[in-house]
Protein backbone atom coordinates (compact mmCIF):
# COMPACT_ATOMS: atom_id res chain seq x y z
CA UNK A 1 0.00 0.00 0.00
CA UNK A 2 1.30 3.48 -0.98
CA UNK A 3 1.25 5.99 2.32
CA UNK A 4 2.06 9.72 1.76
CA UNK A 5 2.33 11.92 4.28
CA UNK A 6 1.64 16.06 3.93
CA UNK A 7 3.08 19.13 5.22
CA UNK A 8 4.20 18.56 8.80
CA UNK A 9 3.42 14.65 8.90
CA UNK A 10 5.62 14.60 6.22
CA UNK A 11 8.47 16.46 8.01
CA UNK A 12 8.12 15.03 11.15
CA UNK A 13 8.14 11.18 9.35
CA UNK A 14 11.41 12.60 7.41
CA UNK A 15 10.13 11.42 3.81
CA UNK A 16 6.52 11.98 1.29
CA UNK A 17 5.63 8.57 0.43
CA UNK A 18 6.53 5.19 1.34
CA UNK A 19 4.80 1.36 0.01
CA UNK A 20 3.98 -0.31 3.15
CA UNK A 21 3.14 -4.06 3.06
CA UNK A 22 0.62 -4.19 6.08
CA UNK A 23 -2.41 -6.58 6.87
CA UNK A 24 -4.02 -3.39 9.26
CA UNK A 25 -7.75 -3.97 8.67
CA UNK A 26 -8.57 -0.21 9.32
CA UNK A 27 -6.76 3.12 9.13
CA UNK A 28 -6.45 3.32 13.10
CA UNK A 29 -5.08 0.00 12.87
CA UNK A 30 -2.23 1.00 10.23
CA UNK A 31 -1.54 4.13 12.29
CA UNK A 32 -1.14 1.42 15.72
CA UNK A 33 1.36 -0.29 13.65
CA UNK A 34 3.15 3.33 12.34
CA UNK A 35 3.23 4.34 15.96
CA UNK A 36 4.91 1.23 17.12
CA UNK A 37 7.38 1.07 14.50
CA UNK A 38 9.63 4.50 15.74
CA UNK A 39 9.74 7.62 17.19
CA UNK A 40 9.40 9.66 14.45
CA UNK A 41 6.05 7.80 13.66
CA UNK A 42 4.89 8.09 17.56
CA UNK A 43 5.42 11.99 17.13
CA UNK A 44 3.79 12.36 13.78
CA UNK A 45 0.66 10.36 15.10
CA UNK A 46 0.48 11.47 18.85
CA UNK A 47 -2.73 13.84 18.12
CA UNK A 48 -4.88 12.44 15.93
CA UNK A 49 -7.27 14.82 16.03
CA UNK A 50 -4.76 17.20 14.88
CA UNK A 51 -4.70 14.64 11.52
CA UNK A 52 -6.97 14.29 8.86
CA UNK A 53 -6.69 11.02 6.55
CA UNK A 54 -7.78 10.10 2.67
CA UNK A 55 -8.62 6.71 1.53
CA UNK A 56 -7.71 6.38 -2.10
CA UNK A 57 -8.37 10.18 -2.20
CA UNK A 58 -11.17 10.77 -0.64
CA UNK A 59 -11.41 12.00 2.67
CA UNK A 60 -12.13 9.62 5.17
CA UNK A 61 -11.87 8.56 9.02
CA UNK A 62 -9.37 6.43 11.06
CA UNK A 63 -11.94 3.82 11.38
CA UNK A 64 -12.48 3.21 7.79
CA UNK A 65 -11.53 -0.30 6.24
CA UNK A 66 -8.42 -0.84 4.44
CA UNK A 67 -9.69 -3.63 2.15
CA UNK A 68 -8.72 -3.39 -1.19
CA UNK A 69 -7.58 0.38 -0.48
CA UNK A 70 -4.43 1.16 -2.65
CA UNK A 71 -3.32 4.91 -1.25
CA UNK A 72 -3.81 6.13 1.98
CA UNK A 73 -2.64 9.80 2.95
CA UNK A 74 -2.03 11.55 6.11
CA UNK A 75 -2.00 15.54 6.63
CA UNK A 76 -3.02 18.43 9.06
CA UNK A 77 -6.12 19.90 8.06
CA UNK A 78 -5.86 21.77 5.04
CA UNK A 79 -5.60 25.27 4.26
CA UNK A 80 -6.59 26.13 1.36
CA UNK A 81 -8.00 29.36 -0.78
CA UNK B 1 -16.06 24.28 -15.61
CA UNK B 2 -12.87 24.79 -15.76
CA UNK B 3 -10.53 23.53 -13.13
CA UNK B 4 -6.70 24.30 -12.64
CA UNK B 5 -3.93 23.48 -10.34
CA UNK B 6 -0.71 24.65 -11.17
CA UNK B 7 2.37 26.02 -10.39
CA UNK B 8 2.59 29.05 -12.57
CA UNK B 9 0.93 32.46 -12.39
CA UNK B 10 -1.91 33.43 -14.04
CA UNK B 11 -3.95 36.52 -14.69
CA UNK B 12 -7.01 36.53 -12.50
CA UNK B 13 -8.51 39.67 -14.92
CA UNK B 14 -8.18 37.83 -18.05
CA UNK B 15 -9.53 34.91 -16.50
CA UNK B 16 -12.15 36.79 -15.55
CA UNK B 17 -12.99 38.84 -18.70
CA UNK B 18 -12.65 35.06 -20.88
CA UNK B 19 -15.24 33.58 -18.29
CA UNK B 20 -17.68 36.16 -18.49
CA UNK B 21 -17.42 36.98 -21.95
CA UNK B 22 -18.69 33.25 -22.46
CA UNK B 23 -21.51 33.79 -20.56
CA UNK B 24 -24.81 35.39 -22.41
CA UNK B 25 -28.19 34.41 -20.58
CA UNK B 26 -26.19 34.56 -17.13
CA UNK B 27 -26.17 38.98 -15.84
CA UNK B 28 -24.25 38.02 -12.68
CA UNK B 29 -20.39 37.16 -12.27
CA UNK B 30 -19.29 36.80 -8.72
CA UNK B 31 -15.43 36.08 -8.82
CA UNK B 32 -13.24 35.87 -5.42
CA UNK B 33 -9.62 36.30 -5.34
CA UNK B 34 -7.17 34.97 -2.55
CA UNK B 35 -3.58 36.90 -2.52
CA UNK B 36 -0.55 36.27 0.06
CA UNK B 37 -0.84 38.76 2.56
CA UNK B 38 2.20 40.60 3.82
CA UNK B 39 2.75 39.22 7.82
CA UNK B 40 3.72 42.28 10.46
CA UNK B 41 6.77 40.30 10.72
CA UNK B 42 7.34 40.62 6.85
CA UNK B 43 6.63 37.57 4.95
CA UNK B 44 9.52 36.10 2.48
CA UNK B 45 8.24 33.32 0.86
CA UNK B 46 4.77 31.17 0.55
CA UNK B 47 4.70 27.61 -0.03
CA UNK B 48 1.97 26.02 -0.94
CA UNK B 49 1.95 22.15 -0.68
CA UNK B 50 -0.95 20.10 -2.30
CA UNK B 51 -1.78 16.23 -3.55
CA UNK B 52 -1.44 15.87 -6.30
CA UNK B 53 -4.66 13.94 -8.01
CA UNK B 54 -6.37 14.02 -4.83
CA UNK B 55 -6.62 17.64 -5.26
CA UNK B 56 -7.92 17.61 -8.55
CA UNK B 57 -10.47 15.24 -7.39
CA UNK B 58 -11.46 17.33 -4.69
CA UNK B 59 -11.72 20.16 -6.55
CA UNK B 60 -13.98 19.00 -9.04
CA UNK B 61 -16.34 17.82 -6.18
CA UNK B 62 -16.65 21.17 -4.97
CA UNK B 63 -17.48 22.87 -8.43
CA UNK B 64 -20.23 20.03 -9.29
CA UNK B 65 -21.56 20.32 -6.06
CA UNK B 66 -22.01 23.73 -6.40
CA UNK B 67 -23.60 23.56 -10.12
CA UNK B 68 -26.34 20.94 -8.52
CA UNK B 69 -27.31 23.06 -5.67
CA UNK B 70 -27.62 26.11 -7.80
CA UNK B 71 -28.59 27.33 -11.11
CA UNK B 72 -25.33 28.66 -12.42
CA UNK B 73 -23.69 29.55 -15.84
CA UNK B 74 -20.39 28.07 -14.75
CA UNK B 75 -17.64 28.01 -12.70
CA UNK B 76 -14.32 28.55 -12.45
CA UNK B 77 -11.77 27.62 -10.09
CA UNK B 78 -7.75 27.98 -10.40
CA UNK B 79 -5.29 27.28 -7.63
CA UNK B 80 -1.70 27.97 -7.18
CA UNK B 81 0.92 25.67 -5.18
CA UNK B 82 4.48 26.08 -4.42
CA UNK B 83 6.73 29.19 -3.72
CA UNK B 84 4.75 31.93 -3.34
CA UNK B 85 5.88 35.40 -2.94
CA UNK B 86 3.79 38.66 -0.70
CA UNK B 87 1.11 40.12 -2.93
CA UNK B 88 1.10 37.30 -5.45
CA UNK B 89 -2.22 35.81 -6.58
CA UNK B 90 -2.93 32.16 -4.68
CA UNK B 91 -6.07 31.12 -6.13
CA UNK B 92 -9.62 32.66 -7.70
CA UNK B 93 -13.13 30.76 -8.08
CA UNK B 94 -15.96 32.76 -10.32
CA UNK B 95 -19.82 32.01 -10.17
CA UNK B 96 -22.15 32.80 -13.62
CA UNK B 97 -26.03 33.14 -12.78
CA UNK B 98 -29.32 34.79 -13.44
CA UNK B 99 -29.66 35.98 -9.81
CA UNK B 100 -27.09 38.09 -8.17
CA UNK B 101 -27.58 36.35 -5.08
CA UNK B 102 -27.31 33.30 -6.54
CA UNK B 103 -23.72 34.14 -7.72
CA UNK B 104 -22.74 35.33 -4.53
CA UNK B 105 -23.56 32.66 -2.33
CA UNK B 106 -22.09 29.91 -4.91
CA UNK B 107 -19.08 31.87 -4.49
CA UNK B 108 -19.21 32.09 -1.18
CA UNK B 109 -19.44 28.28 -1.39
CA UNK B 110 -16.59 27.54 -3.34
CA UNK B 111 -14.57 29.02 -0.89
CA UNK B 112 -15.48 27.84 2.47
CA UNK B 113 -15.28 24.51 0.75
CA UNK B 114 -11.89 24.73 -1.21
CA UNK B 115 -10.84 26.49 2.02
CA UNK B 116 -10.69 23.32 4.42
CA UNK B 117 -11.60 20.35 2.07
CA UNK B 118 -8.98 20.87 -0.86
CA UNK B 119 -5.50 19.05 -0.20
CA UNK B 120 -3.63 22.23 -0.01
CA UNK B 121 -1.27 23.17 2.87
CA UNK B 122 0.12 26.75 3.70
CA UNK B 123 3.59 27.51 4.77
CA UNK B 124 5.07 31.00 5.98
CA UNK B 125 8.74 32.06 5.94
CA UNK B 126 9.30 34.64 8.20
CA UNK B 127 13.34 35.37 8.09
CA UNK B 128 14.44 32.48 10.02
CA UNK B 129 10.88 31.36 11.34
CA UNK B 130 8.77 29.28 8.65
CA UNK B 131 5.45 27.74 10.05
CA UNK B 132 2.55 25.73 9.09
CA UNK B 133 -0.33 27.67 8.49
CA UNK B 134 -3.28 26.65 11.55
CA UNK B 135 -6.34 25.41 10.23
CA UNK B 136 -9.92 27.94 11.73
CA UNK B 137 -12.27 26.09 13.76
CA UNK B 138 -14.49 28.90 12.19
CA UNK B 139 -13.46 27.41 9.12
CA UNK B 140 -14.63 24.30 9.56
CA UNK B 141 -17.55 25.63 11.16
CA UNK B 142 -18.54 27.42 8.11
CA UNK B 143 -19.17 24.09 6.22
CA UNK B 144 -22.01 24.00 8.48
CA UNK B 145 -24.25 26.94 6.80
CA UNK B 146 -24.57 24.52 3.95
CA UNK B 147 -25.55 21.65 5.75
CA UNK C 1 -12.49 54.62 -2.71
CA UNK C 2 -12.97 54.48 -6.71
CA UNK C 3 -16.11 55.65 -8.42
CA UNK C 4 -16.67 55.94 -11.69
CA UNK C 5 -20.12 56.92 -13.76
CA UNK C 6 -19.34 56.42 -17.39
CA UNK C 7 -20.91 56.02 -20.72
CA UNK C 8 -17.99 54.25 -21.69
CA UNK C 9 -16.89 50.52 -21.90
CA UNK C 10 -14.78 49.14 -19.54
CA UNK C 11 -12.35 46.70 -18.82
CA UNK C 12 -13.37 44.85 -16.08
CA UNK C 13 -10.25 42.40 -15.54
CA UNK C 14 -7.82 45.29 -15.75
CA UNK C 15 -9.75 47.06 -12.97
CA UNK C 16 -9.47 44.26 -11.42
CA UNK C 17 -6.20 43.28 -11.61
CA UNK C 18 -5.46 47.06 -10.78
CA UNK C 19 -8.01 47.06 -7.60
CA UNK C 20 -5.80 43.93 -6.36
CA UNK C 21 -2.26 45.32 -6.56
CA UNK C 22 -2.67 47.92 -4.99
CA UNK C 23 -3.57 45.87 -2.02
CA UNK C 24 -0.90 44.33 0.07
CA UNK C 25 -2.30 43.39 3.57
CA UNK C 26 -5.76 42.21 2.28
CA UNK C 27 -5.93 38.77 1.45
CA UNK C 28 -9.02 38.64 -0.05
CA UNK C 29 -10.99 39.94 -2.97
CA UNK C 30 -14.60 40.03 -4.21
CA UNK C 31 -15.95 41.02 -7.40
CA UNK C 32 -19.47 41.41 -9.01
CA UNK C 33 -19.63 41.98 -12.62
CA UNK C 34 -23.22 42.89 -14.29
CA UNK C 35 -23.62 41.75 -17.43
CA UNK C 36 -26.44 42.53 -20.20
CA UNK C 37 -28.86 39.45 -20.22
CA UNK C 38 -29.78 38.54 -23.87
CA UNK C 39 -33.93 37.94 -23.57
CA UNK C 40 -35.75 35.29 -25.03
CA UNK C 41 -37.37 37.60 -27.28
CA UNK C 42 -34.08 38.90 -28.11
CA UNK C 43 -33.19 41.76 -26.82
CA UNK C 44 -31.67 44.74 -29.49
CA UNK C 45 -30.35 47.37 -27.06
CA UNK C 46 -30.53 48.26 -23.25
CA UNK C 47 -30.59 52.08 -22.12
CA UNK C 48 -29.71 52.98 -19.08
CA UNK C 49 -31.15 56.32 -18.05
CA UNK C 50 -29.29 58.16 -14.77
CA UNK C 51 -29.08 61.26 -12.96
CA UNK C 52 -26.00 63.02 -13.55
CA UNK C 53 -25.22 64.30 -9.76
CA UNK C 54 -27.41 62.36 -8.31
CA UNK C 55 -25.94 58.86 -9.04
CA UNK C 56 -22.25 60.01 -8.05
CA UNK C 57 -23.67 61.24 -4.78
CA UNK C 58 -25.53 58.32 -4.11
CA UNK C 59 -22.26 55.19 -5.07
CA UNK C 60 -20.37 57.58 -2.66
CA UNK C 61 -22.77 57.24 0.38
CA UNK C 62 -23.31 53.65 -0.74
CA UNK C 63 -19.20 53.48 -0.83
CA UNK C 64 -19.12 55.09 2.36
CA UNK C 65 -21.44 53.10 4.15
CA UNK C 66 -19.58 49.89 3.60
CA UNK C 67 -16.14 51.47 4.37
CA UNK C 68 -17.92 52.27 7.79
CA UNK C 69 -19.52 49.28 8.48
CA UNK C 70 -16.50 46.52 7.58
CA UNK C 71 -12.53 46.98 7.71
CA UNK C 72 -12.11 47.12 4.23
CA UNK C 73 -9.12 47.69 2.17
CA UNK C 74 -10.18 49.09 -0.12
CA UNK C 75 -13.85 49.52 -2.43
CA UNK C 76 -14.31 49.95 -6.01
CA UNK C 77 -17.50 50.70 -8.02
CA UNK C 78 -18.07 51.47 -11.88
CA UNK C 79 -21.26 51.82 -13.37
CA UNK C 80 -21.65 52.42 -17.05
CA UNK C 81 -25.04 54.54 -18.88
CA UNK C 82 -25.96 54.92 -22.33
CA UNK C 83 -26.81 52.44 -25.31
CA UNK C 84 -25.65 48.81 -23.89
CA UNK C 85 -26.08 45.60 -26.28
CA UNK C 86 -26.56 42.13 -24.73
CA UNK C 87 -23.19 40.57 -23.27
CA UNK C 88 -21.94 44.49 -22.55
CA UNK C 89 -20.22 44.78 -19.06
CA UNK C 90 -23.18 47.10 -17.15
CA UNK C 91 -21.03 47.43 -13.88
CA UNK C 92 -18.76 46.02 -11.71
CA UNK C 93 -18.11 46.75 -7.55
CA UNK C 94 -14.39 44.86 -5.78
CA UNK C 95 -14.35 44.94 -2.12
CA UNK C 96 -11.01 43.89 -0.55
CA UNK C 97 -10.68 42.95 3.22
CA UNK C 98 -8.05 40.10 5.44
CA UNK C 99 -11.11 38.36 5.22
CA UNK C 100 -12.94 36.52 2.90
CA UNK C 101 -16.51 36.78 5.13
CA UNK C 102 -16.22 40.51 5.09
CA UNK C 103 -14.84 40.82 1.09
CA UNK C 104 -18.25 38.86 0.11
CA UNK C 105 -20.97 40.47 2.98
CA UNK C 106 -19.17 43.95 2.06
CA UNK C 107 -19.85 43.17 -1.99
CA UNK C 108 -23.43 41.86 -1.20
CA UNK C 109 -24.17 44.69 0.48
CA UNK C 110 -22.69 47.52 -2.42
CA UNK C 111 -25.02 45.52 -5.02
CA UNK C 112 -28.33 45.32 -2.84
CA UNK C 113 -27.85 49.03 -2.52
CA UNK C 114 -27.09 50.02 -5.50
CA UNK C 115 -29.73 48.37 -7.18
CA UNK C 116 -32.56 50.32 -5.69
CA UNK C 117 -30.66 52.99 -4.06
CA UNK C 118 -28.42 54.65 -7.35
CA UNK C 119 -30.77 56.52 -9.44
CA UNK C 120 -29.98 54.64 -12.96
CA UNK C 121 -33.17 53.16 -14.59
CA UNK C 122 -32.89 50.23 -17.69
CA UNK C 123 -35.27 50.15 -20.26
CA UNK C 124 -34.71 47.04 -22.71
CA UNK C 125 -35.98 47.16 -26.38
CA UNK C 126 -36.76 43.53 -28.18
CA UNK C 127 -37.75 44.43 -31.99
CA UNK C 128 -40.62 47.27 -31.88
CA UNK C 129 -41.03 47.29 -27.64
CA UNK C 130 -39.91 49.23 -25.77
CA UNK C 131 -39.60 48.38 -21.65
CA UNK C 132 -38.39 49.93 -18.93
CA UNK C 133 -37.25 47.29 -16.49
CA UNK C 134 -39.34 47.10 -13.48
CA UNK C 135 -37.98 47.40 -9.40
CA UNK C 136 -38.67 44.40 -7.81
CA UNK C 137 -39.85 43.90 -4.47
CA UNK C 138 -37.64 41.05 -3.42
CA UNK C 139 -34.87 43.59 -4.46
CA UNK C 140 -36.18 46.45 -2.05
CA UNK C 141 -36.59 43.62 0.71
CA UNK C 142 -33.39 42.60 0.54
CA UNK C 143 -32.17 45.82 2.08
CA UNK C 144 -33.62 45.00 5.08
CA UNK C 145 -31.03 42.58 5.97
CA UNK C 146 -28.61 45.37 6.55
CA UNK C 147 -30.83 47.56 9.06
CA UNK D 1 -37.27 75.34 -8.87
CA UNK D 2 -35.97 72.83 -11.29
CA UNK D 3 -37.70 69.93 -11.49
CA UNK D 4 -36.75 66.92 -13.11
CA UNK D 5 -38.35 63.70 -14.57
CA UNK D 6 -36.38 60.50 -15.42
CA UNK D 7 -37.62 57.03 -17.33
CA UNK D 8 -40.91 56.99 -17.96
CA UNK D 9 -41.85 60.31 -15.44
CA UNK D 10 -40.01 61.90 -18.19
CA UNK D 11 -41.66 60.22 -21.22
CA UNK D 12 -45.19 60.89 -19.64
CA UNK D 13 -44.63 64.55 -18.88
CA UNK D 14 -42.79 64.81 -22.75
CA UNK D 15 -39.53 66.67 -21.01
CA UNK D 16 -36.44 65.97 -18.79
CA UNK D 17 -36.57 69.13 -17.08
CA UNK D 18 -38.68 72.51 -16.34
CA UNK D 19 -38.08 75.38 -14.50
CA UNK D 20 -41.32 76.31 -11.87
CA UNK D 21 -42.24 79.00 -9.99
CA UNK D 22 -44.27 77.43 -6.96
CA UNK D 23 -44.94 78.61 -3.34
CA UNK D 24 -45.72 74.78 -2.66
CA UNK D 25 -44.53 74.17 0.79
CA UNK D 26 -43.64 70.30 0.97
CA UNK D 27 -43.65 67.86 -2.01
CA UNK D 28 -47.42 66.77 -2.03
CA UNK D 29 -48.46 70.75 -2.12
CA UNK D 30 -46.05 70.39 -5.73
CA UNK D 31 -47.34 66.99 -7.17
CA UNK D 32 -51.10 68.57 -6.35
CA UNK D 33 -49.86 71.80 -8.20
CA UNK D 34 -48.59 69.66 -10.96
CA UNK D 35 -51.88 67.54 -11.31
CA UNK D 36 -53.64 70.00 -11.70
CA UNK D 37 -51.88 71.52 -14.64
CA UNK D 38 -52.24 68.97 -17.63
CA UNK D 39 -53.57 65.41 -18.23
CA UNK D 40 -49.82 64.62 -18.78
CA UNK D 41 -48.78 65.35 -15.52
CA UNK D 42 -52.18 64.19 -13.86
CA UNK D 43 -51.27 60.96 -15.78
CA UNK D 44 -47.49 60.95 -14.56
CA UNK D 45 -48.86 61.38 -11.01
CA UNK D 46 -52.09 59.30 -10.86
CA UNK D 47 -50.35 56.50 -8.75
CA UNK D 48 -47.72 57.88 -6.09
CA UNK D 49 -46.82 54.51 -4.95
CA UNK D 50 -44.88 53.73 -8.16
CA UNK D 51 -43.15 57.04 -7.95
CA UNK D 52 -39.82 58.34 -5.66
CA UNK D 53 -38.46 61.71 -5.32
CA UNK D 54 -34.95 63.11 -4.46
CA UNK D 55 -34.69 66.72 -2.71
CA UNK D 56 -31.63 68.49 -3.98
CA UNK D 57 -30.03 64.84 -4.88
CA UNK D 58 -31.17 63.26 -1.56
CA UNK D 59 -33.66 60.61 -1.74
CA UNK D 60 -36.77 62.07 0.10
CA UNK D 61 -40.61 61.66 0.93
CA UNK D 62 -43.58 63.15 -0.37
CA UNK D 63 -44.63 65.38 2.48
CA UNK D 64 -40.86 66.65 2.75
CA UNK D 65 -40.82 70.47 3.18
CA UNK D 66 -39.69 72.56 -0.47
CA UNK D 67 -38.08 75.36 2.09
CA UNK D 68 -34.77 76.61 0.60
CA UNK D 69 -34.94 73.44 -1.85
CA UNK D 70 -33.09 74.05 -5.43
CA UNK D 71 -33.96 70.94 -7.23
CA UNK D 72 -36.59 68.34 -7.03
CA UNK D 73 -36.90 64.93 -9.13
CA UNK D 74 -39.10 62.60 -9.81
CA UNK D 75 -38.99 59.07 -11.09
CA UNK D 76 -39.81 55.28 -10.68
CA UNK D 77 -38.16 53.13 -8.66
CA UNK D 78 -34.50 52.84 -9.67
CA UNK D 79 -33.36 49.77 -11.03
CA UNK D 80 -29.75 49.73 -11.31
CA UNK D 81 -26.43 47.12 -11.22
Amino acid sequence: MNVLYFAWVRERIGLPKEQIETSAATVMDLVEELRAREERYALAFSDLSALRVAVDQDLSDFDASLEGVREIAFFPPMTGG
Amino acid sequence: MKILVQEAAFDAGAELNDFTKAQSSMGAVVSFTGIVRDLDAGLKQMDIEHYPGMTERALEKIASDAMGRWNLGDVLVIHRFGALKPEDVIMMVATASKHRKVAFEAADFLMDFLKSRAPFWKKEQTGAAQDWVSSKQEDENALTRWE
